[in-house]
């Protein structure tokens, strides 16, 4: 009787995992097909309701190139990008400490300026900023355009690390400072390591929202500090005839882009956390 | 570069720190006094020991020395300086935390090394040192390791090293030993000891082992729902109990319910259960009338003497060493009783007391 | 001293002008050091002007830019006027357009140069194959499309340009009453359109997505102007083999594209710029403007022949281009689009009257 | 360091914690450059074109295509919101542990983070569209000859917003899950839970405020959907969502002032949301994840 | 719900097991053994203890038995049933983590009620046993805490508490009592082997204390580097450890270089340092020739005696009952030796020992 009910267990737990993979395959799948999709088009001279194109160029990669001079842009995006990760992450993983910590007058209205920008659309600010920038003299350089894609980029990054902050213990941080550290050396050699997978994840979560943040790019941007994604909308968006095929080759390139600093960042950080990995067990030696 | 030369200056200016003194140190957690009015001053190169009873506020002290809880009220004074609005990384002192408190990410040897990678100290030198320290406690093989992949004990003893490797002026251990086999147990204290007194440090260690405090310590501190108790030599507090609760908490498992009958000085005499009479030392100013009588059950004596009373073996656990009695006498509590001889349940048999042993405390309310 | 010029095109016109563009540059070394361009989706750009003259420090020179955000600007004031201002620098220049485009010109309210022009449409594409008999006038094509369901397809008006056209085509087709005013004077147009409505699929957002599904063959026909037949079957996205044609007694309604020039230049800067438009009118950079058909024809001047163009362009033109439009635009008259906030109105009861309805 | 002299008893210790100093760039970055433009729009917001000063509020609640497009989005956001924590979680929660694949799994789960709202409508128009892949192989195999209606339509753009925000939510909560100290669910094992209890009873719990905010940061990107909501919807229609309505004011209208409007109300709609869920966060357990010693 | 009637009813058929039965089980990590061969047979109603140094396995062999280490090599057996594919969770064992793995989410109480809400008892019961098992551990003031506010020997009782209110037919304990105070210690002890007893249940307990393993258990299996040394009663692995590294583990300190004159049996004569003979007894089949003679330091006695010989204290340390002394001897190695009476420095002792408490093993290698 137990031998059945155990069974029985067993076999929902089978069909649940059964359940999920089966989710994880459709996903994958028809995600990897649609990409797959879209990388024929952007190689095809005509494709007109057949299984594969008639016949395969690489022209609209090389006319999308030209036309946007995309070697400069791609180096204004990587070094935006880069940029945008590094510092909101610089400022905003410590930031997210203390709110994660600490208890003090004026948190909930601090909270609401981090939250605000993430849900106000760039409209609404967007124009003034660029004024401010302008007169600032930052508009039209890289600098402004960093700074103008920090403001949603760097409370992004603190409300993402602030639960990561929570789940570490606070007896490792007080180790770190009775044994000498101060607080930024108590961040560079215990807190960054093992928030490492968080600071993983908000840097590429960053990394693709600035990528594609089109509207601040675009108002604080001069002609030699335009990013990708300008492009791309403008070949998606703008008046006139543009090729379904020049579109696409314009998204796999943006997608190539990210998706080269994905892997990149996945390559030498884990998303899974230390702790985990060290305790949990190995399965079999 | 400059934070590390300062430590390194501060470092040195508290190695030659002459007292820690702390005054009237208390901390609430959500309104109980987890520690209340603690003062006590500690001379340099002394060997204190915090003994009490499970959630007396031992590591609340600690942490309160190295800075890592606020206190509620009183003050903490290195020599002149008041040090406890200082956060603990200026404050140099070494601490193993009872929950070991290891880096999960690093190695062992890392892990040992991080407070001297902390102080600037060259890596050279830090691999030296953080190889001798390992050897101290017996890791050596196991420096390249992560804390989760070691057992329990070892993970105590590279929180150990971790701690002594810096060298520092004050030393907090709390309960550093409480996972190692009695072997080990007594070879990492007489490293603990030896170590203490070559780098003329002091150390305040929290211990639940009565054994350890009286083997290691120069002072006692006996703490209760964190107040003080009392503060003595370790012959003191084990020997000459002041109250009652400290006696029980100090191994006087046999409490009995007696009369002063006469009293002259120190020296009494109290009668129990009817008529047995015994004599006594009184710990307390005592009124003739009722009090009791506090015995640890190794003090009590098998065999005819004077002052002998009659009792029978209830029951015998094999103790090592001795048996662990509990024998049926006039008393209404059965009397725990060390015996070396084998002894089954059912026996008779004779126990008496010295009267400097038996020691008679006020009642009770 | 030479300057470097920003020229921001937010009309796709650079395809048809950075060749003559840059050619002002190398014969001009002494005004103009480096001419950059961008691009940009035209709606985000009045703002980002704005965002610059307030704070007194314009960096764009000359912007390349249809209707749409021409009138943006003239709406916020943005632009710097050119005519009659400047009129010295375009001498004969309403006379020397084409006289189909010249009416284009008055939509500039005089802050903007017309620099290319196509007549536009409405037209219908189809699949010859399918498509035996076409239709000839509206209430032809909405029976065709009723014995054919889902196969006409057209798309968004606030998305296509082609989709526009034919909105703002259907008044002078239907005959109502007023075409420049979509609220009051258009009430055929709209029951015409609500009819149409029952055999449409569904309208996508994008000319793009209208013609892949025309070229693979889901739709028989569609809406279309003149540069969005020649263009996606030079591109290959629709079939060669398709082809166009005319609802009987329809009005061009015609679309162009303008250099305007931002309030907030230097006077040398603003000279310069001027200089350029001027020499973007003449007849060899006009005649650049065939280009691949994608704004067919594309000058907007009289006497730039075909001939002229460049021979590449004058291949494709001739492998997929349309000998009738010459016929057709002679023939039929010309209207202009409706003006910025009557074409705002038109969207807007378009989607509430038509395309919500579409809604599942 | 000075050295400090005060009687015993009272505390000198500073009521300001320094550390609270290390917020201050961040706040300080924000107060530069958000906090004036941000103003500046809100006050915009009540300088209508015409009107008094909530006229463009009123406009906004009294135009029937402006306020329903909040419940647009809402039916929009919230379900794709909840697919997307939901599913991300299950996921999650099968992947966490270390296996050879697992490295390689959850970078192929990631990785549609990468695509970018334009290939993927371009995708979706081609591999979902009439001729595409998918309705070839239907047909292929005799599954199903009718037309595949995924684009252009409510189903498009929430299909789309599973493929981005799923992603993200799988790697926020991927990470926050591999946090937690296996020792627990072991010791739960051990007092008889089993996979489903153990993932009730202890991984929920302590995953709750982590979950809380990949739902709050998931929430707010799908609210603000656009590009996918033009491209992949029926703006006309269903998908009319509020981005779109504030887009079309400020870029065709050219009344920024009824944008702002807009943009508040979307954001005041999202805070209601947010901070409900914020709310809700702080009734649960937050704090260190470990369970003793070592 | 019909998994928690299957957990009852699975429950309710292990609470009848006869014996559980490891049969070479082995835990290798990264190639080296953590514990190698383990085979061992637990009888109903039995109290093991697990004794060995620190990093020997004990905790794996626990983690083993509870499901939640896969073996690398052997099997479990429960009566006839194999275990070991089995999950913890299907397994229905109790068990005290060393490190607590406490949840930390989870008030005291609702942390100890876990594994009966677990198996679906009913609330109001759940209430009762939470209450009576906090009760045993003394934490009944602190019921509605978090963990994380507790001090480390309540999180201990805690984790003591969870373990033993669902009453479990084999119950795990890994060093449950460390961090407690000597007083509570005692009582603990008391109370688990109460507990055991009621219930009948069996109880693997790893413990680094000899006392408690001396006091509370039936059979003592003694480990050394993941390799079972002996398993045998408390007095047996006390007082005839089955090799001399047992016998250093158990606390023979004194061991000494000796050649075994004359061999009679069990008894034998040994030479020491020169010309000192002692009687002792040998612990394996010894060659005449090199041995070490292992001696615990409370089994020498101070006083002339036949054998006796003589010595010069060195060090005298205090350890409560007693003095703990290094005695210079003939031997090259001091002696440890303990002592009641007040001995200092330098004073001259005679020393002896009961020839059957010099045990005698074969030489080192
Ligand atoms: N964060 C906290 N919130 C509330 N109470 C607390 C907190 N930390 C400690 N306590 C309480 O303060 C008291 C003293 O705790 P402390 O850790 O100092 O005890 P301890 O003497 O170290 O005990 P042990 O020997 O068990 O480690 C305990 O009763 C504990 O429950
Ligand atoms: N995950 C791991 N990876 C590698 N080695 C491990 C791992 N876990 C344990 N070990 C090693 O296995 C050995 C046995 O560990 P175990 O925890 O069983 O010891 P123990 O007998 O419980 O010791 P203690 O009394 O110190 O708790 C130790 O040497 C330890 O370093
Ligand atoms: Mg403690
Ligand atoms: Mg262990």
């Amino acid at each position: 009787m137990s031998t059945n009910a155990w069974n029985a267990g067993a076999l929902r737990d089978r069909a649940w995992r059964a359940l999920i993979w089966g989710v994880i395959a459709f996903f994958l799948v028809n995600v990897g097909m649609l990409i797959v999709a879209v990388a024929t088009n952007s190689v095809a001279t005509r494709w007109l309701g057949t299984w594969l194109p008639e016949a395969y160029t690489t022209g609209w990669y090389l006319s999308a190139w030209k036309e946007f001079q995309l070697g400069h842009v791609l180096v204004v995006t990587v070094v935006v990008v880069f940029s945008v990760v590094f510092f909101s992450l610089l400022l905003g993983v410590p930031a997210a400490y203390t709110l994660a910590r600490k208890d003090f007058r004026g948190k909930k209205l601090l909270m609401l300026l981090f939250l605000l920008p993430l849900m106000v659309p760039p409209i609404t600010y967007g124009i003034p900023l660029a004024t401010v920038m302008y007169q600032l003299h930052l508009a039209g350089t890289l600098p402004g355009v960093i700074i103008a894609n920090m403001i949603p980029a760097l409370p992004f990054v603190i409300l993402v690390m602030t639960p990561f902050v929570e789940q570490i213990d606070t007896n490792i941080e007080s180790a770190a400072r009775v044994f000498g550290a101060n607080t930024r050396q108590m961040f560079i050699y215990t807190l960054v390591p093992l928030l490492a997978p968080g600071v993983l994840a908000a840097g590429l979560l960053v990394l693709v929202r600035t990528v594609a943040m089109f509207e601040l790019t675009f108002l604080v941007a001069g002609p030699d500090s335009q990013t990708l994604v300008v492009a791309l909308y403008y070949a998606v968006f703008a008046a006139g005839v543009r090729a379904g095929q020049s579109v696409d080759a314009m998204a796999m390139i943006y997608m190539a882009i990210t998706m080269l600093w994905l892997l990149i960042a996945l390559r030498f950080v884990n998303p899974t956390q230390l702790v985990s990995r060290v305790k949990e067990h190995p399965v079999n030696a | 570069m400059a934070g590390q030369q300062n430590a390194a200056a501060n470092g040195a200016r508290k190695n030659e720190f002459r007292q820690l003194r702390l005054d009237g140190v208390s901390r609430q957690f959500g309104g109980a006094n987890a520690l209340d009015r603690l003062s006590l001053t500690i001379e340099r190169g002394e060997f204190i020991a915090l003994l009490g009873p499970s959630g007396c506020g031992k590591s609340t002290a600690l942490n309160c020395m190295a800075g890592l809880l606020p206190l509620t009220s009183g003050s903490i004074w290195l020599d002149q300086q008041r040090i406890d609005p200082l956060p603990p990384e200026k404050r140099g002192f070494g601490m193993v935390f009872q929950n070991y408190a290891l880096f999960p990410h690093l190695s062992v040897s890392r892990n040992v090394g991080f407070g001297l990678k902390m102080r600037g100290v060259p890596a050279a030198e830090i691999d030296r040192r953080v190889a001798a320290a390992l050897d101290t406690v017996q890791l050596q093989a196991h420096a390249g390791k992560l804390p989760g992949q070691l057992s329990g004990g070892q993970q105590q003893r590279v929180a150990i090293a971790r701690a002594i490797v810096i060298e520092p002026p004050l030393i907090l251990m709390d309960e550093p030993l409480s996972n190692l086999d009695a072997k080990l147990r007594i070879e990492m204290r007489s490293e603990i000891r030896r170590i203490h007194r070559a780098q003329g440090c002091s150390t305040v260690y929290v211990t639940h082992d009565q054994d350890e405090a009286l083997a290691m310590a120069d002072r006692v501190v006996v703490m209760k729902l964190g107040v003080v108790q009392q503060i003595g030599t370790p012959q003191d507090v084990f020997a000459r109990p002041a109250k009652l609760d400290i006696a029980r908490f100090m191994g006087y498992r046999n409490v009995l319910p007696v009369n002063v009958m006469q009293s002259d000085g120190a020296g009494v005499t109290v009668e129990g259960a009817g008529s047995l009479r015994l004599p006594g030392t009184a710990m307390q100013a005592l009124p003739l009338g009722s009090a009791v009588a506090a015995i640890r059950p190794d003090e009590i004596v098998i065999g005819e003497g004077p002052n002998a009373f009659a009792g029978t073996v209830e029951t015998a656990e094999y103790g090592g060493r001795e048996w662990l009695l509990q024998v049926r006498t006039v008393f209404d509590e059965l009397l725990y009783v060390r015996s070396a001889a084998v002894v089954t349940p059912g026996d008779r048999v004779m126990l008496s007391a010295p009267p400097e042993r038996v020691l008679v405390y006020a009642k009770e309310d | 001293q030479p300057v470097t010029l920003n020229v921001v095109d937010v009309a796709g016109n650079l395809a048809l002008t950075q060749d003559a563009l840059e050619a002002f540059a190398a014969k001009n070394p002494t005004l103009v050091s480096r001419i950059t361009f961008t691009k940009a989706p035209a709606p985000e750009l009045p703002g980002k002007i704005r965002a610059m003259q307030a704070a007194g420090r314009t960096d764009i020179d000359l912007v390349l830019t249809g209707t749409d955000a021409l009138a943006a600007g003239i709406a916020l004031n943005l632009w710097e006027p050119l005519l009659p201002a400047q009129a010295a620098k375009f001498p004969g220049l309403l006379d020397n357009y084409l006289p189909s485009a010249r009416k284009m010109q008055d939509l500039s309210n005089g802050q903007g140069i017309m620099v290319t022009y196509m007549p536009a449409g409405p037209l219908l594409e189809y699949n010859p194959d399918k498509v035996k008999v076409v239709p000839k006038t509206p209430a032809e094509l909405l029976s065709w499309c009723k014995a054919n369901p889902n196969k006409l397809i057209y798309a968004r008006p606030a998305n296509s340009g082609p989709g526009r056209t034919f909105l703002m085509g259907l008044p002078y087709l239907l005959g109502d009453k007023n075409p420049k005013d979509p609220m009051a004077g258009w009430d055929k147009t709209w029951a015409y359109l609500k009819e149409l409505n029952s055999c449409i699929e569904y309208y996508p957002t994008g000319t793009g997505a209208v013609m892949k599904e025309l070229g693979e063959g889901s739709r028989d026909m569609t809406v279309t102007v003149t540069g969005w037949d020649i263009n996606p079957r030079a591109l290959g996205v629709v079939p060669k083999s398709f082809k166009v044609a005319q609802l009987n007694g329809f009005t061009w309604v015609n679309d162009a594209h303008y250099m305007v020039m931002p309030k907030g230049l230097s006077p040398a800067r603003q000279a310069v710029v001027l200089d350029l438009m001027a020499f973007m009118l003449k007849p060899e950079q006009q005649a650049l403007t065939y280009d691949a058909g994608y704004f067919y024809p594309g000058p907007a001047v009289k006497n730039v022949p075909l001939s002229a163009a460049p021979q590449k362009s004058q291949d494709v033109i001739k492998e997929f281009g349309r000998p009738e439009y010459a016929d057709w635009i002679a023939k039929q008259p010309h209207a202009q689009p409706l003006e910025d906030k009557a074409m705002v109105a038109a969207f807007k009861k378009w989607d509430q009257e038509i395309g919500s309805g579409k809604a599942k | 360091m000075a050295v400090i002299a005060s009687p015993p008893g009272i505390n000198p210790r500073p009521p300001f914690d320094p550390a609270v100093l290390l917020v201050a760039p961040a706040a300080a970055l924000m107060v530069m450059f958000f906090v004036y433009p941000f103003a500046y729009g809100l006050l915009l917001s009540f300088q209508p074109a015409q009107g008094g000063v909530f006229q463009n509020y009123i406009h906004f609640f009294q135009t029937g295509d402006l306020w329903k497009t909040i419940g647009n989005t809402m039916q929009l956001a919230l379900p794709a919101t909840v697919i997307n924590v939901v599913c991300a979680l299950a996921i999650a929660y099968a992947t966490r542990s270390k296996s050879p694949n697992q490295r390689l799994l959850s970078t192929l789960l990631v990785v549609p983070l990468t695509l970018g709202t334009v290939l993927i409508a371009e995708g979706m128009l081609t591999y979902f569209g009439p001729q595409g892949w998918l309705a070839q192989s239907l047909r292929w195999l005799h599954l199903y000859e009718g037309s595949i209606r995924l684009t252009h339509n409510y189903w498009g753009v929430l299909i789309s917003l599973v493929i981005t925000g799923f992603p993200f939510a799988y790697l926020l909560i991927l990470s926050y899950i591999t946090g937690i100290d296996p020792a627990l669910p072991r010791a739960a094992a051990t007092l008889g839970a089993d996979g489903w209890n153990r993932f009730r009873h202890i991984y929920l719990p302590l995953l709750m405020p982590g979950l809380v905010m990949a739902f709050c940061l998931s929430f707010v990107q799908a609210f603000s959907v656009f590009p996918s909501a033009v491209l992949l919807g029926s703006p006309a229609g269903t998908t009319r969502v509020i981005a779109i309505a504030a887009y079309e004011a400020a870029f065709e209208q050219y009344d920024y002032s009824l944008a702002s409007a807009i943009a508040m109300i979307m954001g005041l709609a999202q805070l209601v949301i947010v901070v409900a869920a914020l709310g809700l966060r702080s009734m649960f357990y937050r704090g260190p994840v470990a369970g003793g010693k070592g």
